[in-house]
């Protein structure tokens, strides 16, 4: 097999952008967020000083070379996500590595992060790390119902499961997003994407006043540098598999960015007004309406 | 009248006598009654044998002066069940003998004659 | 009544306890449980440039480890609010001392408080802070004279930055994180290497009022 | 309530009946009746619920005076059952099988004044204090500023004023 | 020749020398009793010689030197050579059993045996109705006076019940026979067998009949027979059971030709009514000798029925006559001395046994042998029986012998698992004298001797069923040798198996898959045991078993190897089970589950030549138009061993009581036995319907709800085997779902999962046996944080659940992918949602199995805990290498897969271009992710390894913890009821309703046969009335309440 070598200079440019904007857009959310609190909010650039920081702290612990992995797991998951999607619809070089595999690929690959990350986690053997794991997992069972639902329907749909054919088939215009021709389907994902954006309601998780941040508790300096980088690539992909399923794809750059900046937006704007579930109140809200929805939306098809 | 025949008069009597043994044995509850009941029985299916056998006007097959040498198998009645019937008797008192043995036997064991008291081993 | 008692924690006595085999095993929990290492100083990045630059981050993100000491607590919840919004300083509160870069003494300590304190502050990582806030944590305070409450908290871990008041309102606070910032900057708050030096004599001190050491020299 | 302290007083013998106000009394009796006496209160006359159980230091009278309060929800009412005990050998009987709670009073008044409740449930763990090794802090011949002086690194150059004196001195010096 | 006669006359002489004997003589007297005895024998057994090997003529011997009907006449021929030998062989055997009774008995005790076995050997070989009455009552009479050998009051009382009962049937039978006579005119059998015609003999024939039909102790006509086996001496209710029942039987048989031909089924019915509810009430019995005693009642029936419908079984009676008969006779006999042995009634006390391995052997080998499991006659003549009856559309009398077959096999192997587990306060070691042993030795051997001659019979493909068994039989002899010898042994007899067995399965890739499934999976199993100390007595000749009877399956050329190695490998994974140290309620549910789809396919199988002909099922080709019964009987037979969901519930226990290195043999490896059978029955059968509904979309429903229950169940469990058992239930039902889709693509899946269960089913399993093995516990809170003592456990536990997950880049995701692909293109959403969602609550389970077990932390005892042997290690790497080169190139098991499935399956199948795996729906590229990961993690991990180099070592208590420190690892380590939240949410789902339904059943079955027992008062008067009430009922049924 050979490499194509300017394929991956480009992968990791997309990378490399992805991290940026994700960085950006979360200092943006946050500062949004604190203007909606009617307070002014950190700089846009914050989360750069904090990836430094943490980058930069001095000293460090590890509890095994399981704690050691977690991270690493985490951030493989979520590069890996990025890695496997289609971002430029009819772009042969921001195709990344979707030839490797298709929308089922990505979605167990989610897994794959949050695995190591629960297993690192829990080598620290702090109580608070199992807890938070165990909601975590819970609540993720019953986030990925309906999501897998809509999926499907999209698949079948367009009688593929390849994303770059997904897009392909809903160009020409707004009316052709999957969003309006399989609304069901497409508003049992976005209310799934909530809860694995793990936004407020649905961040009982970490819910830092109840057991500090949950699975996090004891990673700190790179680690966290890491989990921080990691999250700002994957919450990027998650909203770039959406606007992939749901809206249409993108062209170009720009409306990549201002289509997944939408859509990152709905979970944040969610959980500003909504106060936090309980796991047992969590788990089967998402078996109720989205389930629902999205099983009309899969016999819409 | 046809039907007061000797031989149904032994039918009828020994069904009978059947009948009376088997309640008897069904509903006494003294062993030694029960025993004479079965007896009963045996006696009635005896008679119910021989009466089978029985043909109007010949005699039992015993060789004597009456019947003489020949002619024997018109003169006597159906040997064989007359035979059985004997075997049958010698049977019967060997049961009854047995169960005479059984009743003295559990008579030691338990003080008691009452059926009912020997039902140790049941379900 | 003067006789010195000794203190003993059911938790961390010696123990036997049988293995899978029927073997005894010996449990030391101090030894068995606890890492047994002492901290080290770490020294900062040779290059000036590097240093420098981490410095700024540093000090442009400061992590505060939500700990509560005395009456001050109740004076951080303001810096959260829309009137004072510690944010724009870069300053975020967090629940975990793995993650917090400054621990923020919020007034009197009591000794049972010092000693978590203590394990608070030895959890968290090198570059360190700590600000001290009110009169109490400076030299006791009005509560000079307790039997109970410590008067100076730099005999116990290096304090980057005092602010006077009883209580300080959060404007001073807020001060308090302009200074620490510029001390940050200037690279003079080394109180992480500093307690790592002179980790005898802090050491001395703590367990002087602390009769009942119940856990290892450092914890990590 | 004037019925209930004349209950109190033929049932047991008072040795002082003290009132503070309409609905406080103060009743004192000796040391064995006091648990008694409170039994009586919380059985018969309806105090069910204990407010606390507290201590006065006499150290003149070589007293430790111990109240044991307790409320009455249908009157509104309290009635503090106090008793002396000696203050060197400070021992009271036990009121933990009265009430769940009584055993953290005591416990707080084990650490404090060195007070023994034996039987009590935990009452030797320490409870505000964790590692004190010297007298019971709250009794009166314990000198905490000495204390404070030798233990807790007092800060050089600190002063304490009277703090009337001193506002005037500083904002009316010319007075 | 002598002639027969000389039977009774040597008998009579006896019994006349043994009246001369002097009290004091009495010892010789006993000798000379035997020697009569053997003297008997000699004479039958020479006849049986004589007929067998052609040497002699069937001889008639007439008494009185006339022929019949003037006369009595004695018939010899091959049947009452077999019959008598068996009675004098049996009486001598007695004799020398009863050495010590007799020696201090009486003399006329000595004459009384003789006497009844001299009327025994004529009941059987004459042919006078008259003569046939007399010699009954000679026995009967006999018969009671063998009983108060004991002369308790227990004993006394049944022998007079029996004495009455046999007076009522003797007074019945009198009556035929002289109405009989005086139709006929004469009392020879071969001269009636056209009485039926004449006016009025009928009633003549019924009243003979019903007499030799209750004398044969059917039910519910037969408390006398039952209060005398509980109560008389063991080696009476033998006598009673092995020789009496079939004397009597084979009166029925010499008078089946004077009935009429519409009286069979009737009779045969009533034979059949008294197996199943002598066996049903037997399950409640918890007396030994009452036991046994409905047991004999029970095949006494089923032999009835044979006789009765002997003329209907035409060519193969004798084969099922004789499968019945000798096993019972055998098997009877020695389960009856054993208890003579034991000497008591308790089932506790049988511990005994365990002390004396050779006859716990041999009481394991009657058990079996009665229960109808290979390889024993039993087995083989239910079988053919079942056949039979299948060929002239007999279901409702095949539904009431497998449920009799059902219950006997409950209340044996429930008093067998007893027995293997009642070792506790046993004397230490019981005195037995040899002439105790002695007869069950030689009974033991004749069983395995008449075992060997029906197998023999049948015509097996040696390769596949004979060889197996003679190993089987190597490894009960060797059985004293060391356990790393036998190990070693039997690693190397599978090997050299495979060798030998590779060039003939070579060509057919799917016998290949699931022989290297099974044979691999056997040997690899087998390399945990180097780990074990001593003997591990009884161990090896059932894995052995258990994985030959796999082999058997794999191969079989027809229908009835199938079912053989079916029930071999059953019968041997039971007693693996059983070896547990808690496992005797598990392992007997497990056998009753095993026996109830047995006998499910047993019923298909007799109903498949309807449909497909006589050829194996495994080779029927295309669509068989109209089997849905079959179908479904099959597929419930095949997913009981699969554990679907509401048949499930033996699964946990079973896999979890199991020994810790065995539970992989008997799981990951066994299980996929059930897949074997289902996705024959599936390629072979096509869809079929069932009252006008799809079987599969029903079989896809079940397959998902399995697939949620499993796995929604394992989330709760403590037990870390029990986790991974209910797991192997959700992944079955996975499998099951796969099937179910009928399509190309499902059934690769369905291919693949079984290949890939098994390898991560089996590593998982033998990592937590070495888990076990070195904690001593199997409750997962009791661990935690062994990852720093057992890494490579560590690391092969995550393997093992990355793949069960089915996340990228591991060898899982295959099936994930195409299972996506698979349900689009089926169209089965909701439920392919279903086993989707039930994936995704695996994370739950698999999430606390390693991280309660491995991280968090660790607990004061297990701070020395080493890692697992070697041995344990090594057959899981084994695994993991496999895993891992399945990961990266899939196709090295997927494209031979997909050849193996047929034609005619619709669907499209994967298409391969290089590595890429394509369908019309989706893409996928094993080489590409698995670089691309590794690519990614290496870069990731050496950087975090450069950057964290200097990160400090800490101990487990080096946590955050508030501020405060954490008291004791058991506190901190959160494992318990770790998904408590999930419960409150979702824990409705979890309603034991399948365990609910089967106690009830259980708690009903067991209502309902103490009712029915108490039909038997122990009242003598009761149970006459019970007769004449019998023969009644007898007469409305066969006359139809008309008058005969």
């Amino acid at each position: 097999m050979s490499i194509d070598w300017i394929k991956l200079l480009f992968t990791l440019l997309g990378l490399f952008i992805v991290l940026n904007y994700g960085l950006l857009q979360y200092g943006l959310i946050r500062r949004i967020t604190a203007r909606i609190g009617k307070r002014i909010g950190m700089p846009v650039y914050q989360p750069y000083i904090d990836l430094v920081k943490n980058y930069a702290m001095r000293s460090q612990i590890t509890h095994g070379v399981m704690f050691y992995l977690g991270p690493v797991f985490r951030l493989v998951g979520g590069v890996g996500i990025f890695m496997f999607m289609p971002l430029i619809y009819g772009s042969y070089y921001w195709s990344n590595y979707s030839f490797a595999g298709d929308v089922i690929l990505i979605m167990y690959f989610m897994f794959f992060g949050m695995l190591g990350m629960a297993l690192g986690a829990s080598e620290g053997g702090h109580p608070y790390s199992f807890i938070g794991i165990s909601r975590g997992l819970s609540q993720f069972t019953t986030v990925e119902v309906p999501f897998t639902l809509a999926v499907i329907a999209v698949a079948v749909q367009h009688h593929s499961f390849s994303l770059t054919e997904i897009v392909a088939g809903q160009q020409g215009g707004i009316m052709h997003w999957n969003i309006m021709t399989n609304p069901f389907a497409g508003i049992a994902a976005m209310l799934a994407f909530l809860g694995m954006m793990m936004a407020s309601p649905f961040n009982v998780v970490q819910a830092p006043q109840e057991i500090p941040i949950g699975p996090p508790t004891e990673y700190h300096g790179t680690y966290l540098g890491l989990l921080q980088t990691n999250r700002a690539i994957l919450y990027v992909s998650e909203s770039i598999l959406m606007v992939n399923l749901f809206f249409g794809g993108a062209t170009n750059w720009v409306e990549l960015i201002v289509k997944s900046f939408c859509v990152f937006f709905w979970p944040v704007f969610v959980g500003l007004v909504f106060p936090r579930f309980r796991i047992d109140q969590s788990i089967p809200w998402f078996l109720k309406i989205p389930l629902i929805l999205s099983i009309i939306g899969i016999f819409m098809v | 009248m046809e039907y007061l025949t000797l031989q149904n008069i032994g039918l009828v009597t020994g069904f009978m006598l059947m009948l009376i043994g088997l309640y008897g044995a069904l509903t006494q509850k003294n062993i030694l009654r029960i025993i004479v009941a079965f007896t009963i029985f045996d006696a009635g299916l005896n008679l119910v044998i021989v009466a089978l056998s029985y043909i109007k006007g010949r005699v039992a097959p015993i060789i004597d002066q009456t019947t003489g040498v020949t002619n024997l198998s018109e003169k006597f009645v159906d040997p064989i069940p007359q035979a059985l019937v004997l075997t049958s008797i010698v049977i019967g008192v060997g049961v009854t003998g047995v169960m005479l043995t059984f009743a003295l036997r559990m008579f030691k064991t338990r003080h008691s004659l009452d059926i009912n008291d020997f039902k140790q081993t049941k379900w | 009544m003067e006789d010195k008692k000794t203190f003993i924690d059911p938790d961390l006595t010696k123990r036997t306890v049988i293995g899978p085999n029927g073997e005894d095993i010996t449990v030391d929990p101090i030894q068995d449980y606890f890492c047994d290492a002492l901290p080290k100083k770490h020294e900062p990045k040779r290059a000036k440039i590097f240093e420098n630059f981490f410095n700024w981050a540093r000090a442009e993100s400061i992590w505060v480890l939500g700990f509560g000491t005395g009456c001050g607590s109740i004076e951080l919840y303001p810096l959260l609010t829309p009137r004072f919004d510690a944010y724009r300083f870069g300053v975020q509160m967090r629940p975990t001392p793995r993650q917090a870069n400054l621990m923020i003494i919020s007034g009197y300590l009591s000794v049972k408080t010092l000693k978590r304190a203590i394990r608070s502050y030895e959890q968290m990582q090198n570059p360190k802070f700590v600000m001290a806030l009110g009169s109490c944590t400076i030299n006791g305070g009005m509560y000079f004279d307790s039997y109970n409450t410590i008067n100076r908290l730099d005999k116990y871990m290096p304090v980057d930055v005092y602010v006077a008041g009883c209580m300080p309102r959060p404007e001073a606070i807020l001060a308090g994180f302009e200074a620490l910032k510029k001390r940050i900057k200037a690279g003079k708050a080394e109180g992480a290497n500093l307690y790592a030096e002179n980790f005898e004599t802090y050491k001395a001190n703590q367990k002087k009022i602390i009769r009942d050491w119940n856990m290892p020299d450092y914890n990590w | 309530m004037e019925k209930i302290i004349q209950h109190l007083q033929g049932a047991f013998d008072v040795k002082a009946v003290k009132k503070q106000r309409n609905d406080l009394y103060f009743v004192t009796v000796g040391k064995d009746q006091a648990i008694p006496a409170v039994t009586y209160l919380r059985d018969a006359e309806g105090f069910s619920h204990l407010v606390m159980i507290t201590v006065a230091d006499w150290m003149e009278k070589g007293v430790f005076e111990l109240n044991y309060i307790v409320h009455n929800y249908q009157l509104h009412a309290d009635i503090s059952i106090c008793t002396n005990i000696d203050r060197e050998e400070a021992t009271m009987h036990s009121a933990h099988h009265l009430w769940e709670q009584a055993w953290t009073y005591q416990r707080e008044l084990k650490e404090m004044y060195g007070i023994e409740f034996p039987g009590s449930p935990r009452v030797d763990e320490s409870f505000n204090l964790e590692g004190w090794d010297n007298i019971p802090p709250m009794r009166r011949e314990f000198d905490t500023l000495k204390y404070a002086n030798e233990t807790f690194f007092p800060r050089p150059g600190r002063v304490s004023h009277d703090p009337a004196t001193y506002m005037k001195q500083k904002l009316y010096p010319n007075e | 020749m002598v002639s027969p006669v000389h039977i009774v006359s040597i008998g009579l002489i006896t019994a006349f020398l043994l009246g001369l004997g002097k009290k004091s003589q009495q010892q010789m007297l006993v000798f000379v009793l035997m020697i009569a005895t053997a003297a008997m024998t000699m004479v039958s057994g020479s006849w049986l010689i004589g007929l067998m090997t052609g040497s002699l003529k069937p001889t008639d011997v007439f008494t009185a030197g006339f022929k019949p009907p003037f006369a009595i006449n004695l018939r010899m021929t091959m049947d009452e050579a077999v019959l008598t030998t068996m009675v004098n062989v049996f009486g001598f055997l007695t004799v020398i059993y009863l050495f010590d009774v007799l020696k201090k008995a009486g003399k006329h005790l000595l004459s009384i045996i003789v006497v009844f076995l001299i009327g025994l050997n004529v009941v059987v070989m004459t042919r006078d109705l008259f003569n046939l009455f007399v010699f009954l009552e000679i026995t009967s009479i006999a018969t009671a006076g063998l009983v108060i050998i004991i002369q308790d009051s227990k004993s006394i009382s049944a022998g007079f019940k029996f004495l009455m009962a046999s007076s009522v049937i003797s007074g019945i039978l009198l009556i035929g026979i002289i109405f009989a006579y005086s139709y006929v005119g004469n009392l020879n059998i071969d001269f009636m067998t056209n009485l039926s015609m004449v006016k009025g003999g009928a009633v003549a024939v019924f009243l003979v009949m019903t007499a030799i039909i209750l004398e044969s102790k059917q039910f519910p006509a037969n408390g006398w027979a039952l209060d005398m086996y509980e109560s008389a001496h063991p080696a009476i209710g033998s006598a009673l059971s092995a020789v009496s029942a079939p004397a009597i039987l084979f009166v029925v048989y010499k008078l089946m030709p004077m009935v009429p031909e519409n009286w069979h089924p009737v009779i045969g019915l009533l034979g059949l009514i008294t197996f199943a509810f002598s066996n049903f009430l037997a399950t409640r019995q918890e007396n030994i000798r009452r036991m046994l005693g409905y047991s004999s009642v029970a095949q006494g029936g089923l032999m009835l029925t044979v006789v009765a419908m002997s003329v209907y079984f035409g060519q193969s009676f004798w084969f099922i006559i004789l499968g019945f008969l000798l096993t019972n006779f055998f098997a009877k006999a020695g389960l009856f001395w054993l208890n003579g042995i034991v000497n008591s009634d308790d089932q506790n006390k049988w511990g005994i046994l365990r002390k004396r391995p050779v006859l716990f052997f041999l009481f394991g080998v009657f058990v079996v042998a009665m229960a109808g499991l290979p390889p024993f006659p039993t087995f083989f003549a239910k079988w053919e029986m079942i056949m039979q009856l299948a060929q002239g559309n007999g279901w409702g009398w095949i539904v009431l012998i497998l449920l009799g077959s059902i219950f006997e096999i409950a209340f044996l192997f429930k008093w067998f698992g007893r027995v293997f587990h009642a070792v506790k306060d046993q004397p230490a070691e019981p005195v037995i004298p040899w002439f105790k042993e002695f007869p069950v030795m030689l009974f033991g051997a004749g069983i395995l001797a008449t075992s060997y001659y029906f197998i023999k019979y049948q015509q097996f493909d040696n390769l596949f069923v004979l060889i197996p068994l003679l190993i089987v039989a190597a490894f009960v002899v060797i059985d004293f040798l060391p356990a790393f010898i036998k190990n070693i042994l039997l690693i190397a007899a599978l090997t050299f198996y495979g060798y030998i067995i590779y060039p003939e399965i070579k060509g057919n890739i799917m016998q290949l898959v699931f022989m290297s499934v099974f044979l691999v999976g056997g040997i690899l199993t087998l390399i945990p045991g180097f780990a074990t100390k001593g003997t591990r007595a009884g161990f090896y000749p059932f894995a052995a078993m258990t994985i030959f009877g796999l082999i058997m399956l794999v191969n079989p050329g027809d229908n009835l190897t199938f079912f053989m190695g079916w029930e071999q490998m059953a019968l041997g994974s039971y007693i693996l089970i059983l070896r547990g140290k808690k496992a005797e309620r598990p392992a007997q549910q497990y056998m009753l589950f095993s026996a109830g789809g047995a006998y499910l396919m047993l019923a298909a199988f007799g109903m498949l030549p309807h449909f497909a002909g006589d050829t194996f099922f495994g080779n029927l080709s295309g669509l068989i138009p109209g089997a849905g019964v079959v179908f479904v009987l099959f597929a419930l037979g095949f997913m009981l061993k699969t554990a679907a969901i509401g048949l499930h519930i033996w699964l946990p226990g079973a896999y979890s009581e199991a020994e810790d290195d065995a539970t992989p043999l008997v799981s990951g490896v066994l299980i996929n036995a059930g897949v074997l059978g289902l996705f024959w029955i599936v390629t072979s059968f096509g869809p079929q319907q069932l009252f006008g509904y799809d079987i599969f979309q029903l079989m896809g429903w079940i397959g998902a709800i399995t697939a949620i229950g499993g796995n929604m169940l394992a989330i709760y469990e403590e037990d870390m085997k029990r986790l991974i058992a209910y797991s192997s239930v959700g992944a079955m039902g996975y499998i099951i779902f796969a099937l179910s889709m009928d399509s190309k693509l499902g059934l690769l899946i369905a291919l693949y999962y079984m290949v890939l269960h098994f390898i991560y089913k089996t590593m998982l399993f033998m990592s937590a046996a070495g888990v076990i093995y070195r904690t001593k516990t199997r409750n997962m809170y009791e661990m935690g944080g062994l990852i720093k003592s057992m890494p490579w456990s560590f690391i092969v536990v995550l393997i093992g659940i990355i793949t069960l997950a089915g996340m990228p880049p591991l060898a899982g995701f295959a099936g994930k992918w195409m299972f996506y692909n698979a349900v689009v293109m089926k169209g089965w959403y909701l439920q392919g949602t279903m086993v989707f969602f039930s994936g995704i609550v695996a994370f739950l389970y698999l999430y606390k199995l390693i991280a309660s077990v491995f991280l968090g932390q660790l607990k004061d005892n297990h701070r020395r805990v080493k890692e697992a042997p070697f041995v344990y290690l090594l057959p899981q790497f084994i695994f993991v290498i496999a895993i891992m080169v399945l990961s990266i190139f899939p196709q090295v098991l997927l494209e031979p897969l997909a050849t193996i499935i047929p034609d005619r399956v619709p669907g499209e199948a994967i298409l391969w271009d290089g590595r890429l795996a394509m369908t019309s729906f989706g893409y996928w590229n094993a080489f590409a992710v698995m670089t691309t990961v590794i690519v990614m993690f290496a870069t990731i991990f050496l950087w975090l390894t450069y950057h964290s180099r200097k990160a400090q070592k800490v101990k487990q208590f080096n946590i955050v913890f508030a501020a405060e420190r954490p008291f004791r690892p058991e506190t901190t380590h959160v494992s318990y009821n770790m998904f408590a939240g999930y419960k409150k949410a979702l824990g409705w789902l979890m309603t034991p309703l399948a365990t609910q339904f089967w106690t009830g059943i259980s708690d009903w079955s067991t209502a309902i046969a103490d009712k029915v027992r108490s039909w038997y008062t122990g009242n003598g008067q009761t149970y006459a009335m019970h007769l004449l009430l019998y023969a009644f009922v007898l007469y409305l049924l066969i006359s139809g309440g008309k008058i005969l």
